[in-house]
Formats: C-alpha cells, structure tokens, sequence
C-alpha cells in the first residue's frame, strides 16, 4: 500500500526542483473538466500530484443566498453538468424534508425514473471518457452519440437538454407527455442492445483489460476513511449504496441489486459500473411498470413570499459520481442562510487523487482521474 | 503576368476557403458548455463533416471556443493560451454568460463581458446553447472567414494596450510573457 | 533518358504522387473511422484543406534553430525512401535512385527523420515533447526488431539485400514473397502497426497524456511540412510492403489497390484498439512478432 | 432507530460533558452540540469507537446576527445507518479551530475552503493559501457582510441592457436577415 | 641513427623535459607538449616506411622494430587523434594541477601505443604494453576520486591481462626459443593441441581485457570516466584499439592455421555481440556523461569484435573501419563532454540543459559525431554499421546480425539522451553565464567531426590503408572488389553508392530548410524555451521543465529482465571470496618458520606436478 502524501513544506523552495513539472490542465485533452492536476514525474513516474482547482468558481453558494427559494434551482443544476438531476433531487428532498411538505406518490416515482436516466446519461459519457483516455475514441462516439436518445427523452419531458430545472419542491414539474412511456422503453430496448455492443468493444479487449487491470488500486480496508464512495467503493468490493443504506423517494419499492467488484482499480471500477447500467435500465422498466396516477404535483405558495423554517437539513442522493448532498440553513426568510453541496469529487478530486497518482505512470492519470469520476464543477461550485 | 492585386485576391480567397472548411478547435473546456462538445462532436451532429476538429496546444489550434463563464483564474490562463496561438485565430464566445455574465451577473469571480478582454468573433447564445446552435455559430464563423472577416486577432494587435489595461484590471498578479506579434 | 534532370523531375512526380496518395489515404482513414464510429466523416479530401488551411497560417514560433530544422529532417527521410524504394516495377518515371535501394541503407535512413525531428522536439523544452520522444524512440526499437527478422529472413532467403532484386524475383518466379515466406510477411506487417502509429501503438502523441507530444509547440508552416512529410512516407512505407510481399506493382491503380488493402490493416485495427502502454508495447513486439520473425528466419535458412 | 439513537447519545453523554443532544427528528438523524474544543475528540471517538467511518460533509454558517461562525461535521455510519451531526460554534471576529485532517485526510480540502471562504484559521493546517480564489486580496467572500453584487458592479464591466421589454424580433430579423420559421410566428406577440 | 630509436628518444625525453619544464611557465610546458606530439609524429610519416623493419640485439635478447601497413593503420588512430587531442587537451590542463605529469604520461602513452605497433618482437610488445598500462593507469587515479573502486579495478583487470599475456609469452618462448612474431606463427602449426588452444586463450584474455570484452569489460565505464576527459578521447578512442590490433593478429595468423579457430572465431563474435547488446542497454541507463560514452565505448568495441571475430574480408574491413570511425567520433564525444564539465563544472544530465545556444559549435560537434555514432547516413558510421551488416547476412550469422541490429537500434536511445541532455530543453537560468569553449578546444573537435562526415561519403580514403593493412594479414583484396572510392559492395555484389545519396540528402534538407525559413519569414519568431504550451498554466520559478530524471524509465522497465543480473555482482563475489580465502590465509601464516618451510616444500612439489602434467 502506497504511504499516505503529506504535502510537502517547501512549496516556496526556490531551487529548481528535481523531479519534472507536468501541467495536466487546465487547457488539456485529458483532463476531465477545467481544472490542474500539477504532476512531478521521474521517468514516467509520478512522484507527487497536486491538485489545483478554482478555475469554475462561480461562488453559486454565495449568490443562492442572494435568490429564493426556488429562484436556486437555475443555479443548482449547473453544480455538476454532465447529472444535474440528483443535485436538483438533493435540493428538493433537504427543502422538504426542512418544511415537511409530503411529496405525492407519482412524483416520487417520475424522480426515480429522472434520476435514472440520468444515471445511464452520465455514464454514457463515462464510456467515452473512460475509452477515450485510454485512446479507444470509437467507443466515446458511440455512446455519447446514444446518449443523445436519453437526452431527447429528458427535452420531451422537461423542455432542455442538459438542465432540467424539473423536480421540485413538492413534486415535479410537469406530468409525462401523451406516449411518453413508450419512447421510455423503446430507448431501453435501443440501449440494453448497445450495451451489448459497448461489451464487446470495451470489456472483451485485451488491451483495454491490460491498460485497467492493477492500475490505480484504492486498498479496500482505508476506503471508507479516505472519503471513497460510489462506484468506486463498491469497485473494492464494498457494497454500499445511498438508495439502499438510506433509501429515497421509492427506492425501497423497487427491486435491483447492487454490484460489486473486488480489487479496487479501474478494472473493478469499469465492471461496477458496467452492470450499473443495466440495473438502471432495470429501474426504470420497473418505473414504467408500477408508477401509479395521480398527482404529480404538492403546489408550493407564492415563491416570493415562501418561507422555510428555520433550522437545517441534509439530504443525499447516490450520484453516478458517488454520494451527492445539499445542506440548507433557513433563518426563517424567503431566502436560504446558506446552501452547502457535497459533491463526491470534492473528496476524489483531490486528496484521493492525490494519493493514488504518486507511483503511478503518467499514460494512466486520466484513465485514473476517470475511473473516480472526477467532476471540476461539482469541487469549486 | 497576373495583376498584383487580383493574384492577392485570389490567394486570400483559396486561403479563406481552406481556413473556412478547417477548424481545429483548442481542447478547452472554460465553463460548463463544454458539456455540448463532445456531442457536438460525435456521431449524431458530427462537426467533423465540417471541418471542425479537436487540437490539442494552441499552437496547433485555430479556434478558442470559451464554452460559459470565465472566472478570473480561468480568464488568465484564456488569455495566456490565446496569445499562444498562432494567427489566423478566432475566439467564439459561447454562451449567455460570455455576452453579459447570464444568471452569474452578480457573481464575485466571474466576468460579465467577454469582447472587453478577448477579441470575439462569434456570440453563440442560449444557456447552454444546443449542439445545433454550435453548428450554426461555426457556421457563421466559416461564413465571417470566407468574407474575410473575422479579423478578431488584428484587433487584438492593434488595441493591444487597451485589452491589457481590462485585463490588468481583473488579474492583478500579471506574470506572462510579453505578446510580440 | 539518364539525364539528371530526368531523374529530378522523376523525384518531383513522385513526390507530388506519393503526397496525393498519402494525403488521400489519410482521409479515407478517417472517413472509414468516422463510418465504423456511427459517422458520416470528413469529405475524403478533409486533410488537404487541412494541409493548406496549416500552409496558410500567417504566423509561426520556434525555439530554436534544431526546432525550425526538424521537419527537414523529416522530410529527408521521408523522400529519401522514396526515391530509393522503386514506386512500380517498370516505370521508368518512378524508377529514381532505385539502384541504391539497399535495405539496410532503407532501415537507416527511415529513422533518420524521426530522430531529427526528435532534436526539433526537444529544443522546444516542452516536457511533453520530450517524454513523447522518449516514448517513440523505445517504441521503435520495440517494433524494429521483428521488422529487421522479417528482412533478414528476405535477404538470406533469396541471397540480396536490393529492393529491386526482391522485386524481380517476384516478377520472374510469378510468386509472391507473401506465399514464399509467409512468416516474415507476418512478422513485417505485425512490426508495421508500430511503424503507422496508429492505435494501439500511438503512445507518442497521446493526446490525454501529453497533448499531442513532439508536435506539441509545433503549429502553421512545421506542422504543414510534418504533415506532408508523413503522408509521403506513409506512401513510401505501403509501397515498400507492397515492392517486397505483394510483387510490386505494374501500374499506378494496382499499386493503389494494393496499398490500400495493406494500409487498411493499422486502420481498421486502431479503430477497434486502446493504446498499450510504452513498456507494453515493446514486450508485445517482442513476443508475437518477433516469434513470427525467429520462424521466417529459420523457414528462410531450412527451406 | 429510537433504540440506537438513546444508546449513541448515552454512550456519547458519558465520554463528552459538554454534549447537548437534538433529537427531534423523525428520520436517521442525530445532532450533537459541543464546544469547539471537544470536536477533534469527539469525532475520533465516533469514528474510531462507534463505527462513525464516513465523513460526508463539513459545512460552515455564518450567523451574522450573532456573531458566531457554526461548523457543522456531519458523519454516516456505514453499520448502523445513521448520520450524526456535531455542531459547534466559533467567534466571528477571531474564529480559531484545530485542524483534524488527521482524522479524515479529506477534511483537509473542506479546512482549506473554510479558510479561504469563511477566514478561519485552522490551527497547523499545512496548505497553499490560495484554494478556490487566486490573488484575491477582498474580504473572506462567503461571509454575509461580504456583497457579492456591489463587488461585480465595482470590478467588471457590464453589458448595458435594453431600455424598454419590448419584442426586438422585429429588430433582429432586420439586422441579420434571417426569416422568423413557420413554427415560431405563433407565439408573436 | 635509425629514424626509429630518434622517434622514441624524442618522445622519452620530450616527456621528461615537459614534465619538468613546469617552472619555465606554462605556455613553455604547452608548446614543448605539443612538440613532443607532433615532431616525431612528422618523422614518423615522412621516414618510416611501411615494411621496414630494423633487428637489434640489447643484452643477447634478439628484438626487432618496424611498422607493417597493418601496423601504419592503426598509426593513424594512434597518432592522428593524438595529435588532435593533445591541442584539446592544453586548452582542457589551462589553470589545472599537475599539468606536467599529465604531460608525462600523455606523451608516453601516445609512444607505448606506437611502440606496441612498432614491435615485431614480444619482449618489446610485453614492455610497450605495460608502459601504457601503467601511464593509463596513473591517469585513471589522476583526479583522485574513487581510487579505491575504479583505479583498483583497472589495475587487477591489466594485471590480469598482463600476466595471461607474460604466461603466453613464455609459454611461447620455451617452445620456439624464440620471441618474434614472425617464428611464433610460423611454428604454430607445430604446437601441441593443448599450445594451439591455450596460447590464444592468454592472449585473447590479454587483448580482451584493453578492448573491454564482455567479462573483462568491467574496468572500462569507472576507468574511462574516471580519467581527464583529453585523455579518455584517446583512452577510448586509441588505447582500446591497441586490444583489437592485438586480437586481429591472433585471429589472422594463430587461429587462420588451426580448425579450432572457427569455433574459437563465433565465442568471441558472440561475446562481442552480447558486449554490444549490454554495453548500449547499460549506456542507456546512465545519467553522467562520461558514464554513458564509457558504456557506449564497451559496446562499440563489441561492434568492433564482431567485425573481427567473423574475420571474412568484409567483416575485417567493417570492424577495421568501425574502429577508424570509432576513435574519431568517441574521441570528439569525450572532448565536447570536457568541454562541457570544463565549461558548467558537471557532466551530469540532470543538472546541465539547454546549452545548444550557448555552446554551438560544440553541438555541431555533438551532432555529427553522435549521428556517426548512430550509423545514419550520410555520415561515417553508417559505412561501417552497414559494412558489418552485410557481412554478418552474407556469412550466414543470422542470429548474430539481429542481436547487433538490437543493440544499434537502441543506441539510438542514449545518442538522443546525450543531445537532448545537455544541448536541448529548457534553457535555465543557472546556466545563463555559460560561454563557448575555447578554439583551442573547438577546433579539433569540429575538425574531428567533420571528418566523420569526409568519411561518410569518401569512405575510400580510409578503406584502402585498411584493405593494405588487411593484405599484410593475408587478405587478398583489391579496390573495386568491396569498396570503391565512394562505393561499398557486400559479397553478393549489392551496393550502396554514398555520394549520389549525400547529395540527395543535402539537397532534400536544403530544399526544405529554405522551404520553411522564407515561408512566411517576417511573421516567424523566435520565443524563449520559457514559452510553452504548459496547458495555460504559467510555471513558477523554482519548477522544473526539462525532462531529465529517468529518461528512458519505460523502455528500461521493458528490458528489466535483462539488467537484473550484472556481471559486476559476480566479480564483487569472487573478490569477497578472495578476501576469506586471504583472510584464511593470514591465519596460515603464523610467523613460525618450519610452517613457511612446509609450505615452500607443498608449493615446489605442487609446481613440479603441474609441469610434469602440461609439459610432459
């Protein structure tokens, strides 16, 4: 087990260093977002690997203390681009569980199926980000191209491609459109077939299997210490999931299961999440199935006049990424005291990236950097 | 022998049309619009058929595409990796937040208004704007090439001292090489 | 018909042919990755627009005096195997310097551009440039192992070392070296995924990891030149395969034909590839390939 | 769920003194309130003692009105699915705190945005002082007296807007040239 | 008096009176240096002529001198680079310590070297040797540092090969009567089985140990390194050539009579190969300077042995002319290393960078004698590399030609890491007060360099004293057979004809070099190596940009196996077994004198035996 990093004291130390600067970021192919990984390598080994970030701060906490409490929703879904949803779920779920509003039953099931379709969306674009840092960039085309059928499906329902601004508090937005269960089905029928193909291309290549396997290894014992959750937890062989540990909205009505893989590098990580698409695909065929009529909607008042109770609450939400979390403090306004969000990168992104790069080669940073779902946005808000 | 000035035409016209018809964007993702990118460029919309194509440094790079909001950390290494490329280039400010900082219009850390502090081409606007709309603003652009144009980089030259003064306002630390075209 | 001057021309025609044919192969590559990607892809011509759109950037930088040269040097290799690979089998405007095409003399100078435009890389002082470089020159000495067996199993097989003479045995035995010795065919065209730099073996430039490596300070006027330089020899190294497993060819279509279905095999096996790692590239070709290269080596001495 | 929330403010009672417990919610939640001091202690003895592994989320309030910063470490026990919130509060004009990254390495970057963010100093905490904000030479930015949108006003520059709300389509049209579509005249005003 | 014993006073007492003329000043020391060189050098080549040869009787030893062709080849290494070196090396000894006794065994180096060719008779062969053994020696510890490892390693690996070489001489001596050259191969074919396979053996070992051969290579990286780098240009470049002289007669006279000499012919050829393969992977890995040459040096000896070994005709000329060409470029690469330590005051790769604009004509030297080095056409190397390709095919070592091709191929890899290291990457501050050397050092470097590039393409200056040379060991060869002026042909009749091919590349470079220069000339621009794309990020001062430390990691981690096992651990083992066994010793001798008795009556007994056994 590699040793723990500790930063080093002489960061001001003007001598030129030994060991050679390598700038992975901001503006680089392989970096997941906007952000710098400063890397110091010997040979192709990295020494030691620095985290900077800061390049999207877009003080969103602050300025949610300037608006509403609905008025946060066009800033909330703009936290972590490639998912917004379970951000928005967060957000909704934490307001109500501070006001007590009851949420109808429909509602919950169409957050499901929301958050669901989110997850395929997300991980469509970690199929490509996974292969394309490995240099497999036909893998990328065909599942961010197929990605583009789940993101038609979220314009139909909720109007936009990538921000939904859909669940709200008391419920959702809108209801299904006229058949829109159908073309729910029709994609999942579209999609478990393209699984397939992605299978072959990507899991079956024994290249990709020799690139992944042994490679940014996360010992299954410090875990849950060092902050790992998600995907990549359950890629060491950890079965832990928010929608079973702390079920949400209708989680506990439904049946799937939660996969998980020993040995905790990328390879692990890959097959977690490879069944995880299936299982999502299996989640919503069940939404399709058993969501029930009704309303769909808990009106709120006047959002100008809304006011909360004072005092706190936290809700989570199983993101692709991990676990995501919004904390809201009302003193009792129409405006929140403060919004936190806890994003599952702010823990990966940086000092478990930090750990696990030292040791490692520089061809495998961004395969490693995307295995752990690192999401820029999601650390600087 | 070819009149001078109607060689010179036609020369500009055949350069115009390859630079129109081969965009090679800097792989940068400032803001969140990045997000559109990669669809933009896989199979469904496919900018590739136009010409348009991922660089890697900026030396290589004919298009800075700032996909949303800049903050001031991001702004320095924008303008860093902007005057690292190698003329012709052209800046497309994509996004709502590029044209008047969008819903981050009371924000500490971003700027509001792109063409104060980098020579912009083409607006793209919407929050975010759709793949569509990207396509269409490298639609444009190619049409400002092809007319000669998108002239933002001799803009840039030529106020030089003006730009630097917005620029040194927001980056106070200012530790670059100097620009020398 | 000896005149210098005819033989300059020669060098000239076949320059312009082998750029045309590079460039378009180029372009196809990624029509063809750009179908089998669910796309429709670039017009086939795509890379010469890039090419010129690269010729007409106005403005350029360089480090230093090795990085200006570097894609001279490249340029050197790469037309010096062309003229010293003969492009048909006949034709007496391709023939060039041909008389010189010595294979040992081909192996030296193909690695002379590398290593020249490897000094231009590495006066840039981009870090990312020199690792790139690194990651090239021992990815070279990986894939150049099996490639030299395959040759070696050619020269002792049919008792020359001349391009020219491997071609007239083909045309005058009616065989080609592909049945003759099938191992080092194998062992040569497994040796040329390194040699394309295609997937799995693009390592060097990989834009996740190092940008686009040596070529990462390098824009306009070099790129441009690098950019013929490699479709030049890409021509080259398709005619050289062609010239010594497939018989050469007669003509410029069937020496199209030809090259093309060979250029197909580093296409279509990078679409489908992630790209191995430095040090596992090297191992790759020194297992398979290099077996393929010890057989072609002991068929050549035993049959 | 009541069971276990009386056993863990018992066990916690009897270790902290100072603890004041919350128990008034109707779901996994459990808040504990304790004085600054105790908190590194605190929350070694719930992770190391109780199974309290994982550290989701360290907030920071700034309550103006009272002149008091309130940290807030919210910890999840992977066993006994519960969450446990240890709330302290700090002064506002002088706020000082130890550092626990030893506890949790990730706390590391939660201290350095606090720091930057909220202008608490953490004690030993060795880090770069710059974590989100670069050369920023204003106030502490996420506390309430700071104004954000005077701030943006004062520094950057602002596109002016229109004067009037009215339809510019018309406008637009004439100057690009363009034709309103089919499907877009319906919806003019 | 014979123009020879002029030769040799001349230089015994130039050296003497060079040594002491330091209280005279040092440009007085300096020209009386560098007369001492180039004055009987002149005499050397005006009035010996090849094939002379005077006899002498000093105290009923019956000795000869005289130079055959064979002999005035290796003359030219000797002498030519000598002389080069010599001006290199009053500029390299300005302001330095013990300049005269640097001198001293400069100079008797050159002569121990000449005298060895010169000699016709062992006895003066067995002396010369020693003298440059033992100059080269003192020059190895001259600077001080690591004696203890690098001076004693040196000096049990000579004495090795002195004592193998003594033994073969006497063994020799009591079976012609005889110490000439000329009688021992006459009468070789007369020895007993055991003589014909044991007189070679000791004086392979003997010639093996100075060309640095696989076991026996050892010595040669710390040595060569160790030593002032203006006399490791000719350690390296001459003295280890005085091994393959050596080798070459016994591989032509002895071993050409004999059937063993076949099998005797491919150990040494693969020997050679593996000295090649794991010379250039141990090259590879260093990060001084003079640790990667000196390595390069063991495996382009190893080259060089191969050449030889295989011994056709064309595989002779090719190691012949690899040696020409390894002297000329290895001594100007230890130069430019000089001059670079003299310069920055380290060799280390690590720590010096981005010097090409700083120290230009030494990159123009580095360059084209790293690119001989490499064997790229159109420069020297090349003609040699594809001289010993060519004949290794054409004389059916299929194996063999794979294993030098590997071993070529990836010396490549530490050419680059010589260029790039010192001349190429960022250009730092801390070397910003760097200046050219000075012309006294330049110019023979540049001239040597360029002479790679003569060479390259008239490879026939060189190749026809080679083919005379080759013709006094029994080669019979004419011009136009193998080579021609400009032409080299392998035994199949293929050719390369170098000249129409220089033009071609000249022409090419020049056509593209213009290309890119007038293409937009006024929007071109020169930035400074601090202006790169670094991903948008502005480096900080104190971090590093060039890329130093573990050049070659992944290539090194693909070939791991390979380096695990050093043979230096071997040695370190036998000698720990020798320190018990002395230490065993030790206790053996008491003090008491019956013990000692005992032991000299078991010694003359056990003597007795021996001879009894192999002399029957």
């Amino acid at each position: 087990m590699k040793k723990y990093l500790i930063l080093q004291k002489n960061i001001q130390d003007k001598m030129r260093e030994k060991a050679t600067t390598l700038y992975l970021g901001p503006q680089h192919p392989g970096i997941t977002g906007n952000m710098m990984v400063r890397l110091k390598v010997e040979g192709d080994t990295i020494v030691k690997a620095t985290t900077e970030v800061g390049y999207l701060h877009r003080a969103f906490e602050k300025l949610q203390e300037k608006r509403n409490w609905l008025q946060s929703f066009t800033l909330l879904c703009r936290f972590c681009v490639p998912e917004p949803d379970p951000v928005e779920e967060s957000y909704a779920r934490a307001v109500e569980l501070l006001e007590g509003r009851e949420v109808p039953e429909r509602a919950k099931y169409i957050r499901v199926l929301m958050l669901e379709l989110a997850r395929l969306g997300s991980y469509m674009l970690w199929y490509g980000g996974q292969n394309g840092s490995l240099g497999l960039y036909t893998m990328g085309q065909w599942s961010v191209g197929d990605r583009n059928y789940i993101l038609d499906l979220f314009e139909e329902l909720t109007g936009g491609r990538i921000y939904h601004m859909y669940i709200w508090p008391g419920g959702v937005r809108r209801d299904f459109p006229e058949g829109f269960e159908d073309k729910v089905l029709r994609t999942m029928d579209y999609l478990e077939k393209r699984v397939k193909d992605y299978d072959d291309l990507m899991f079956d290549n024994a290249i990709f299997q020799k690139r992944t396997q042994g490679v940014g290894i996360i010992p299954k014992e410090k875990a849950v210490e060092w902050g790992v959750v998600g995907p990549v937890l359950r890629g060491c062989g950890i079965r832990s999931d928010i929608r079973i540990d702390d079920p949400y909205e209708v989680y506990d009505k439904l049946d799937f299961e939660v996969p998980t893989a020993e040995g905790g590098d990328i390879w692990a990580r890959a097959l977690v999440r490879r069944q995880e698409v299936r299982q999502s695909i299996k989640i919503i065929r069940q939404v399709i199935e058993k969501i029930p009529s009704g309303d769909y909607y808990n009106p709120i008042p006047n959002p100008q006049k809304w006011t909360l109770p004072k005092g706190d609450a936290y809700a989570r939400t199983e993101a692709v990424r991990g676990e995501v979390g919004i904390f809201i403090a009302s003193d009792g306004g129409t405006k929140p005291r403060r919004v936190h969000f806890r994003g599952a990168a702010y823990v990966h992104g940086i000092t478990l990236l930090e750990n696990l790069l030292v040791g490692e080669n520089v061809a495998d940073v961004s395969a490693i950097m995307n295995s752990l779902g690192t999401c820029p946005p999601e650390i600087e808000r | 022998m070819i009149n001078d000035k109607n060689s010179q035409k036609i020369v500009d016209f055949i350069q115009n049309w390859a630079r129109k018809h081969s965009i090679w964007v800097l792989a940068y993702g400032t803001g969140c619009g990045a997000i559109e990118i990669p669809p933009t460029m896989t199979s469904r919309y496919d900018a590739e058929r136009l010409g348009v194509r991922g660089a890697a440094t900026p030396r290589q790079a004919d298009v800075l595409l700032i996909t949303g909001y800049l903050t001031t950390k991001t702004l320095k290494r924008v303008i860093r990796v902007y005057e690292q490329m190698q003329d012709p280039k052209y800046v497309i400010g994509f996004g709502s937040c590029t044209i008047n900082g969008g819903m981050y219009y009371d924000s500490y850390n971003t700027i509001k208004v792109l063409d104060k502090y980098l020579p912009v081409d083409v607006y793209i606007n919407g929050c975010m704007p759709r793949p569509e709309a990207v396509l269409s603003g490298f639609a444009k652009l190619q049409e400002l090439i092809a007319q000669g144009k998108a002239n933002g980089a001799q803009k840039y030259k030529d106020n030089l001292d003006w730009y630097r003064e917005n620029q040194k306002k927001i980056i106070p630390n200012w530790v670059m090489p100097e620009y020398n075209w | 018909m000896d005149s210098i001057w005819f033989k300059l021309l020669g060098v000239v025609v076949s320059f312009i042919v082998a750029f045309t044919v590079g460039m378009t192969y180029m372009g196809l590559s990624r029509k063809i990755t750009a179908r089998v990607q669910n796309r429709k892809g670039p017009p086939f011509y795509q890379n010469f627009i890039d090419a010129m759109k690269l010729g007409s950037k106005t403005s350029a930088i360089h480090h230093g005096v090795m990085q200006h040269f570097g894609p001279a040097f490249l340029m050197v290799s790469s037309v010096m195997s062309l003229m010293i690979i003969p492009v048909l089998n006949n034709g007496m405007w391709f023939s060039n310097l041909n008389f010189h095409g010595d294979l040992i003399f081909l192996l030296y100078i193909m690695v002379f551009g590398p290593l020249g435009m490897a000094l231009g890389a590495g006066q840039t002082g981009n870090p990312n440039s020199a690792i790139g470089v690194t990651r090239g020159l021992s990815q070279m000495v990986g894939f150049e192992i099996p490639w030299v067996m395959a040759l070696v199993a050619l020269m002792i097989q049919y008792h020359t070392t001349s391009i020219v003479d491997l071609m007239n045995i083909q045309v005058e035995s009616g065989t080609w070296l592909i049945f003759s010795s099938p191992f080092a065919f194998i062992a040569a065209v497994l040796a040329m995924l390194g040699m394309f730099r295609y997937s799995p073996f693009d390592i060097v430039g990989a834009p996740t990891e190092l940008a686009s490596g040596p070529m990462s300070e390098n824009g306009g006027k070099y790129l441009f030149t690098m950019m013929s330089s490699a479709s030049v020899f890409a021509f080259a190294k398709l005619t050289l395969y062609v010239d010594l497993f497939l018989g050469g060819a007669s003509n410029l279509i069937e020496l199209l034909i030809k090259t093309f279905v060979i250029y197909m095999i580093p296409v279509l096996y990078g679409v489908v590839s992630p790209r191995y790692r430095t040090e596992q590239s090297i191992r790759y070709f020194w297992g398979w390939p290099t077996f393929f290269g010890l057989l072609a080596i002991l068929y050549a001495v035993f049959f | 769920m009541d069971e276990l929330k009386t056993k863990i403010i018992e066990r916690i009672k009897a270790n902290f003194q100072d603890a004041t417990e919350n128990n008034s919610f109707n779901y996994n939640r459990l808040d504990f309130n304790v004085n600054k001091t105790t908190v590194p202690s605190i929350l070694f003895y719930l992770k190391d003692e109780m199974g309290f592994k994982h550290l989701s989320h360290i907030t920071c309030v700034d309550w103006l009105e009272e002149g008091e910063l309130e940290l807030i470490f919210i910890v999840w026990s992977p066993v006994d699915k519960i969450k446990v919130f240890v709330r302290t509060r700090l002064d506002r004009e002088n706020p000082v705190m130890d550092n626990i990254d030893m506890i949790w390495r990730q706390a590391h970057t939660y201290e350095r945005e606090f720091r930057e963010m909220f202008g608490i100093q953490f004690t030993g905490l060795e880090a770069p002082q710059d974590f989100l904000l670069e050369d920023w030479d204003g106030p502490p930015p996420m506390r309430r007296d700071f104004h954000t949108e005077e701030y943006a006003s004062e520094t950057f520059f602002e596109r002016p807007g229109r004067e009037d709300a009215g339809d510019v389509r018309e406008e637009i049209i004439k100057r690009s040239g363009e034709e309103i579509p089919d499907f877009a005249k319906k919806y003019s005003r | 008096m014979e123009t020879i014993f002029l030769i040799f006073i001349l230089f015994l007492g130039g050296a003497i009176v060079t040594w002491m003329a330091g209280k005279l000043g040092n440009i007085v020391q300096d020209i009386l240096f560098l007369a001492t060189i180039l004055v009987p050098s002149y005499l050397f080549y005006t009035n010996v002529a090849t094939g002379y040869a005077i006899d002498f009787n000093v105290g009923g030893i019956e000795l000869s001198w005289g130079i055959n062709a064979f002999g005035w080849l290796f003359s030219l290494i000797v002498l030519g680079l000598g002389a080069f070196a010599a001006f290199y090396a009053v500029s390299f000894m300005k302001g330095k310590e013990r300049r005269g006794a640097f001198y001293l065994n400069f100079i008797l180096s050159i002569m121990a070297m000449l005298g060895i060719l010169m000699s016709q008779d062992l006895i003066s062969f067995f002396i010369f040797w020693e003298i440059m053994t033992w100059s080269s020696y003192i020059m190895v510890v001259y600077n001080g540092n690591d004696v203890q490892r690098i001076g004693i390693k040196y000096f049990v690996f000579s004495a090795i090969g002195a004592y193998a070489m003594l033994m073969a001489i006497v063994l020799i001596k009591s079976m012609t009567g005889s110490f000439m050259i000329e009688s021992l191969i006459s009468s070789y074919t007369s020895f007993s089985y055991d003589m014909q396979i044991l007189i070679p053996v000791l004086l392979l070992t003997g010639f093996g140990v100075k060309a640095a051969i696989m076991p026996l290579h050892v010595w040669a990286p710390g040595a060569y390194s160790n030593a002032p780098m203006a006399y490791t240009s000719i350690f390296s470049g001459s003295l280890s050539k005085m091994g393959i002289y050596g080798m070459v007669i016994v591989f032509t006279t002895m071993l050409s009579y004999v059937p063993e000499g076949v099998w005797f012919r491919g150990v040494v050829a693969w020997l050679g190969g593996f000295t090649a393969v794991f010379g250039t992977l141990w090259a590879i890995k260093q990060d001084d300077a003079k640790k990667l040459l000196a390595y390069s040096s063991v495996a382009q000896l190893g080259y060089i042995i191969v050449g030889v070994a295989i011994g056709t005709p064309l595989a002779m000329m090719a190691g012949l002319f690899l040696a020409v060409m390894h002297a000329i470029f290895k001594g100007t690469l230890f130069m430019v290393v000089g001059a670079i330590e003299r310069q920055t005051g380290t060799s280390n790769f690590t720590e010096v960078t981005g010097l090409i604009r700083k120290m230009p004509w030494t990159f123009v030297a580095a360059l084209m004698s790293i690119i001989a080095l490499a064997g790229i056409p159109p420069l020297g190397g090349f003609v040699g590399k594809w001289m010993l390709y060519e004949s290794l095919i054409t004389s059916d070592h299929y194996l063999l030609v794979i294993v030098i091709f590997f071993s070529s191929t990836a010396a490549f890899l530490y050419c680059y890491k010589f260029l790039f290291g010192f001349f190429l990457g960022q250009e730092e501050e801390e070397w910003a007060h760097v200046k050219e050397a000075p012309a006294l050092m330049v110019v023979p470097m540049v001239i040597l360099a360029g002479l790679t590039f003569l060479l390259g393409t008239y490879p026939g200056i060189i190749l026809k004293p080679i083919a005379n040379g080759m013709q006094t060991l029994g080669y019979g060869m004419t011009q136009g057979q193998l080579w021609d002026t400009s032409i080299i042909l392998n035994e199949w009749g293929n050719q390369v004809v170098l000249q129409p091919i220089l033009y071609a590349i000249l022409g090419i470079f020049v056509f593209f070099v213009i290309f890119v220069t007038i293409k937009g000339y006024k929007n071109t621009r020169y930035v400074t190596t601090k202006d790169i794309s670094s991903s948008g990020e502005v480096p900080l001062a104190h971090e590093n940009l060039t890329f130093s430390q573990g050049f070659f990691q992944p290539f090194l981690r693909a070939v791991e196996p390979a380096m695990r096992r050093q043979i230096d651990k071997y040695y370190t083992a036998i000698a720990n077994g020798l320190e018990s066994l002395f230490d065993f010793t030790r206790r053996i001798y008491t003090g008491n004198g019956q013990t000692y008795a005992i032991f000299v009556i078991v010694f003359v007994v056990i003597l007795l035996i021996f001879k009894n056994s192999i002399f029957g």
